[in-house]
């Protein structure tokens, strides 16, 4: 059967389906950050940024930007009435103390016992972590957006990770352009796939055993163009 | 989202039998005395929540609050710094009778154990009480030459917390010396409420002024015209 | 020689005359607190108390305390220009953190190297420690105010703490009834006595080596009825 | 008692060479231009302070503040969590170059560090980056099932923060999220100076708003129109 794999507006679209209304979110810089975007109507989501700030909203307007009102991506953002500052060592607290009900990153690579890798590929060039290892620790649920394989086609989810790791054991949920996929007692449990995609094509592009509970749901996300 | 509740009886309902139970407060200064009652009348009325442990920074002073909640027999262990104080007969005579425990605290240490567990640190080292019998049978090291205890996180399953200002989704400002023990203890509780003299929409509290960010906060009611525990002490008033 | 003996508030006033100006001070609860009463004309002093006040002032009249505006000995206090308000845990920061250029305690027992035992007797009683296991760490000088003696006439200054300790190696300079000491690596430095105590009677009610550095000036205190 | 310094210039005339520096900010918010640009003109006039090492989340930006400290030829080593950034040509050459110390710090220990040295506590655990190549050496332990790493108190010999309100006798308040990082340093330098927008007399900052009490700030320099370091990057400036 044809498929076409989802965008990454795709990815975040589905990942967003599952925000509870209520949670505190925090969104990692970059891809991630797309979800917001996507918030279900009638969900409310607070979403909290490393640099502390609780309860921030959308980007404002090119020319309105008030440049000490910023995400930990440096991007300006706006306050949504309920919001508060603090300072980083709060910030953090919020992160490790289990205070945030989710926190969804990017990843170079997800292994089968929930590993991440999503800091670094390889010792060249000047290294960054930023809040990535904190924010993989505490969260009630750490999840991943990704491609499910690499540009030039190589597994992202594997037995065990190749690249420098961010935390051990830490992902729970991985939605990928092809699949969403929970990590259970170490293993991949494949909850959705595109309908397009047999078990096996998805098997064959994942570098570790998918496992079922069930039949796999159909991963269905609208055109977002 | 609202976490407003309906009344300080609502906010106390699902505490269990044997809960550990932070209490902000210091002295008469910052204690949420009408959830305090609340938990105290459920109690009467039910015969429930018992044998709690209560973490304070004191052991409950004259008839009302925490003092009244021990003179109840609600509370099986008291966690604090300094439950020696004028009017603490209530725990003084528990204690003197092998009815109640304590654990014993060092200030800054009981500050700091709580601020671990809302900052997800499991353990720290603090000079404080190396060489003293309140640290007999903790882990001691060396750092830059000075010796230091190691002292662990300290938990509860509910907070319960006074603040002077709140908003809907639980932003917390506090009143003068009343914020003490408040903020600290909304951060390391399972679930947190908040009794608030002035309870607002979101936005009615300045972002850069809010002390407890409402994350920390799950339940708010509004008690526009709160006891004050010392003033209560004061005029020999019974719980 | 005949001498008599500082009271109280003449202990507090020779103690008030080491405070520096611009000093951040926490003054223990009960006798230490005196201290602020004899504060030194010109000089402008900062007064800490634990429970998360700096800059507070004197008492308020009877019938004037706000009662949520207290000390750590739940006394009530008013506020100076410049005060601020924190939770515990930053109160204590700026105890243990070395933030305090002053603790001033009183004292069961002081061993010549520096041990305080200030916070318990034996094992009856409900027994209570408040701040000052904190309090004796971090200050940038830790002194105590005591009589010199028990009130049955045993020396407080002693070779060895008996009494349950607060702190170890902590107090460096001790103000007492009859005489200033210091404490210098690891002994008792005799720094000021009464003009009518000779070095032989005050070393009689002392129980350790008094030691010299150069002769001890008079102890000079004004009446204070 | 008056905190208040006459320039930027006398703030930063006694930082010596070698010394650890912190500098508040994240990003372009509340980064302390001036004083940055006090030390730099310093540097320039008299070839001191060098070797500094410099403690702040990213490593500068464009052409000015830490950038240009960098560019100068003043730091010997940063201390941070993320300095590549979209403008960090200034420390990326530096650095591939082998002309600048890198110590990488994953972003919420940076923080407990510093705030453990401001508040006395000499080592803590935290779960962040345990199993990775930033944990490698570092003493490990489990509480209740969990495995943790053991990290140190990150002091400095001064820390240059920018604050929006300050009093004279140091009690500050921050604009937005300019907050950051800025009170953490200010509690675990040696010494700490502030700019600040507007400087009041003590009384001109409310003591329930107050961020950082006047204890942890040493002196104050009033910046009435402070520049903002994501303005000068986007306007090209160099300094």
């Amino acid at each position: 059967m044809a498929y076409s794999k989802l965008t990454n507006a795709q990815i975040a679209w589905r990942a967003a389906q599952d925000l509870e209304d209520g949670a505190y979110v925090n969104l990692g810089i970059g891809f991630p950050e797309m979800i917001a975007k996507f918030q279900p109507e009638g969900r409310d989501v607070i979403y909290h940024t490393e640099n502390g700030v609780l309860g921030f909203g959308k980007a404002p307007k090119e020319g309105e930007e008030d440049w000490d009102l910023i995400n930990a991506g440096k991007k300006a953002i706006t306050l949504n009435p309920g919001a508060s500052f603090f300072h980083h060592a709060d910030s953090f607290s919020m992160v490790r103390g289990g205070h945030l009900d989710l926190a969804v990153l990017g990843a170079y690579q997800v292994s089968r016992n929930g590993d991440l890798a999503n800091w670094r590929v390889g010792t060249k060039g000047v290294p960054a972590v930023g809040g990535a290892m904190d924010l993989v620790h505490g969260a009630k649920r750490v999840a991943v957006v990704t491609d499910h394989v690499t540009k030039d086609g190589k597994p992202k989810l594997v037995e065990t990770c190749s690249f420098p790791l961010t935390g051990v054991g830490c992902v729970t949920r991985v939605y990928t352009s092809l699949a969403v996929v929970d990590i259970v007692d170490g293993h991949f449990v494949l909850r959705e796939k595109l309908a397009g995609l047999t078990l096996e094509e998805l098997q064959g592009v994942t570098g570790a055993p998918l496992h079922l509970e069930g039949d796999p749901a159909d991963l269905t996300v609208p055109d977002l163009d | 989202m609202d976490k407003t509740l309906a009344s300080p009886n609502a906010a106390v309902a699902d505490i269990p039998d044997g809960a550990r139970l932070m209490i902000g407060g210091f002295g008469g200064s910052g204690a949420p005395i009408e959830l305090i009652h609340a938990l105290i009348d459920r109690f009467r009325e039910t015969g429930s929540p018992g044998n709690l442990t209560v973490i304070n920074n004191n052991a409950g002073n004259g008839a009302i609050g925490i003092a009244a909640m021990i003179k109840a027999g609600m509370v099986g262990k008291m966690v604090c710094s300094f439950p020696r104080s004028s009017n603490a007969e209530a725990f003084n005579e528990r204690y003197l009778a092998g009815e109640i425990e304590l654990e014993l605290i060092p200030q800054g240490t009981l500050a700091e154990r709580i601020r671990a567990a809302g900052a997800g640190i499991p353990a720290f080292y603090t000079p404080t009480s190396f060489g003293t019998e309140l640290a007999e049978g903790k882990p001691v090291e060396e750092f830059d030459g000075k010796m230091y205890v190691r002292e662990r996180w300290l938990k509860a399953d509910y907070a319960l917390v006074k603040a002077e200002t709140g908003d809907t989704v639980g932003n917390l400002t506090y009143r003068l010396a009343a914020r003490n023990f408040n903020p600290l203890m909304a951060m390391a509780a399972d679930r947190t409420v908040a009794q608030v003299s002035q309870l607002v929409p979101p936005g009615g509290v300045d972002p850069e002024t809010v002390v407890t960010p409402g994350i920390f906060v799950d339940g708010l009611v509004e008690v526009s015209e709160p006891q004050q525990e010392e003033v209560l002490v004061r005029a020999g008033v019974v719980y």
